[in-house]
């Protein structure tokens, strides 16, 4: 083992053996690149290369760089694949390609910090079995301090506790666009929903209107949902003051009113 | 560590004897962390101990701390003769029964000075908050104070009990956390005679109930 | 041993050294006040010491308390070759920058049958590695988290945050999200000393960096 280096190894369910023949196999159309599991490799040489780290090689990262350019080729190879042309050409095939290329280094990256979560798991545990000494202030020491001053009426307090008690907004966040393209959220079948909520009669604040909203993309839709609605005059809003809540009133009454109605800007699919 | 696969309660079958330091040191590594006095029973129930090891081993250890006694490292078990060292800093009082681990009174005056220094007269944001919290949802845990104010609140919860404003109100009796309430100090200060005369809140507000569950949905 | 005798005020004419247990004592009566670390600097103020001198200190007290070192009563001052005696149940640790008092790991088992609190429930994966990612790309937004670990991670924030791992570090000036950071109190819990003292993220990937930069590229 020690005279030569070992060499990365592969083992997935339809294929164990050095990478390079898994390559060399694929290369020659005897293995479909489709039905290898890139993270499984990917998981594989993560693995192999902490072992050459352990062993002190420092070829570590001369091994990784190239797993990378053959890792991409790989995939490069898998898109072309299931590409229904089977051609890399045009601008577009490209795209995908670099976009495949974008996953696979992000999943590298994801796991790397798996690997850290672990590392950071097991030091919290091991550091849990110590306890600090916090023990409260010794009476005389306690008795030092200066007299505390309050000034606080009860209604002060009150406020104070109302602040604290309200349930927290979310914080802002910036808007993914990565979710564009993972989950596409249909302003038309948000519209839909909120139509039948308003439709009760009675008006709601937008809060609860997002209130069930999984996501921010679900939010942004809701309230496009909204903005549409407000241009075919079947909701009206409510503001009593600045950055106060948000109520909307439905004002179709009894005419009918469908998603179809809907411009359609927001439907298209990319 | 211990070898105590094989243990049934695994729990019961502890031997302290066999940690470094022995039973005087599991004995110090409890004392060092307890905030409460403790009694020998109670020691020597935690420890698998007698109450007659744990009362020999506390006395060893006060000596120990106040100096008159060293285990000497070529004799097997302290002795009362032995050549006396320094006092340590701190020093083991029994006060009603119970015992409890002390910075030593000859540095009172340094101590105090030290905890004095950056005190002030005034609770910061955070510990009015939390009051807030707990006066209007008293008996609380900490732990839900954190989850109500989004922050953890240990520390903050200790200046308040160390001000006196809050105390211990017992465990749940679910979770057995402690639960928080606040004191008649915190009464006096307000100007009120009981909790019960605090203004109301306005009823919006989640209850207890409501809070409870949007939070612990989150929780992990 | 230290000579500030020229010291103006009258509470700077403390002198340490004429107490019993001389100086080390104090630094010991005062390590049992804290409920939080402190560092050297903070200790030597309080003392009326040199910086050196308490870390001087500190570093001696660590010893003792691991039983690699005992004042032995007929020398003058400690000696590292000085002979080994058991260790204390207790240690002192340098973590998140400032010094304080542990119970030994040896005896957590048994400290935990008496410190109920502090004894927080254990992180779910996905908290894990959500606070992974906070820690080595600190500051940063829950979204770029989100995207990075490819599951949404709004909970999984909030439950960080009140269990005080995480917090708030002010917003992007770009984008206007809330940013987030580690907390002192997660080096506590981590027992380093700051955030640079974490496993390298590197070696378990080559060229991250770099990966990092296509990767930014690629979202906007």
């Amino acid at each position: 083992m020690a005279e030569s280096k070992p060499g990365f190894e592969v083992r997935l369910a339809n294929f164990t053996g050095p990478f390079d023949l898994l390559l060399g196999l694929i290369a020659k159309h005897q293995l479909d690149i489709t039905e290898v599991a890139i993270a499984t490799v990917t998981d594989e040489f993560i693995k192999y290369i902490r072992k050459l780290q352990k062993l002190g090689e420092d070829w570590a990262l001369d091994e990784a760089s190239e797993f990378l350019v053959i890792a991409a080729t790989l995939l490069d190879l898998k898109a072309a694949r299931l590409l229904p042309a089977g051609e890399v050409e045009d601008d577009e095939d490209i795209a995908l390609l670099e976009a495949r290329d974008l996953l696979f280094a992000r999943l590298l990256q994801y796991k790397a910090f798996k690997q850290v979560a672990g590392l950071i798991g097991e030091t919290l545990e091991q550091e849990s079995r110590r306890f600090p000494r916090q023990v409260a202030l010794e009476e005389h020491f306690a008795a030092m301090l200066p007299e505390l001053v309050w000034k606080h009426t009860p209604g002060q307090f009150a406020k104070l506790a109302e602040a604290a008690l309200e349930p927290k907004a979310p914080k802002p966040t910036e808007v993914g666009l990565g979710h564009l393209h993972g989950s596409a959220v249909s302003v038309k079948e948000q519209a839909e929903i909120l139509g039948l909520r308003l439709q009760l009669g009675n008006p709601l604040s937008f809060r609860a209107l997002i209130a069930d909203a999984e996501s921010t993309l679900v939010v942004v839709a809701r309230f496009l949902a909204l903005l549409e609605m407000f241009r075919d005059k079947v909701v009206a809003f409510d503001q009593l003051s600045p950055l106060g809540d948000l109520t909307v009133h439905w004002t179709a009454d009894g005419q009918d009113w469908s998603t179809e109605n809907l411009s359609e800007e927001y439907e298209e699919q990319p | 560590m211990t070898d105590n696969d094989s243990a049934a309660a695994a729990d019961e079958n502890l031997d302290v004897s066999n940690l470094p330091g022995g039973a005087k040191a599991a004995v110090e590594a409890v004392l060092m962390v307890l905030d409460q006095p403790a009694t020998a029973t109670e020691l020597a129930a935690g420890l698998n101990l007698t109450v007659a090891v744990v009362e020999r081993l506390l006395a060893e250890l006060q000596r120990e701390y106040n100096g008159y006694t060293v285990k000497a490292p070529d004799m097997d078990v302290a002795s009362d003769a032995g050549f006396s060292a320094s006092p340590r800093g701190f020093e083991l009082r029994n006060i009603a029964g119970g015992w409890r681990i002390y910075s030593r009174t000859d540095f009172a005056d340094i101590v105090g000075r030290f905890v004095l220094e950056g005190q002030t007269a005034r609770l910061t944001q955070a510990a009015l908050e939390t009051l807030a919290v707990i006066a209007y949802r008293q008996p609380v845990s900490r732990a839900r104070v954190s989850a109500i104010r989004g922050v953890n609140v240990d520390s903050v919860v200790r200046t308040l009990t160390q001000r006196g404003l809050v105390e211990d109100a017992g465990t749940d009796p679910e979770s057995g956390a402690v639960l928080y309430r606040t004191t008649s100090y915190f009464l006096e200060r307000m100007g009120i005679g009981s909790v019960a005369e605090l203004p109301q809140l306005s009823p919006h507000l989640p209850g207890l109930e409501g809070i409870e569950e949007f939070y612990d949905a989150g929780r992990m």
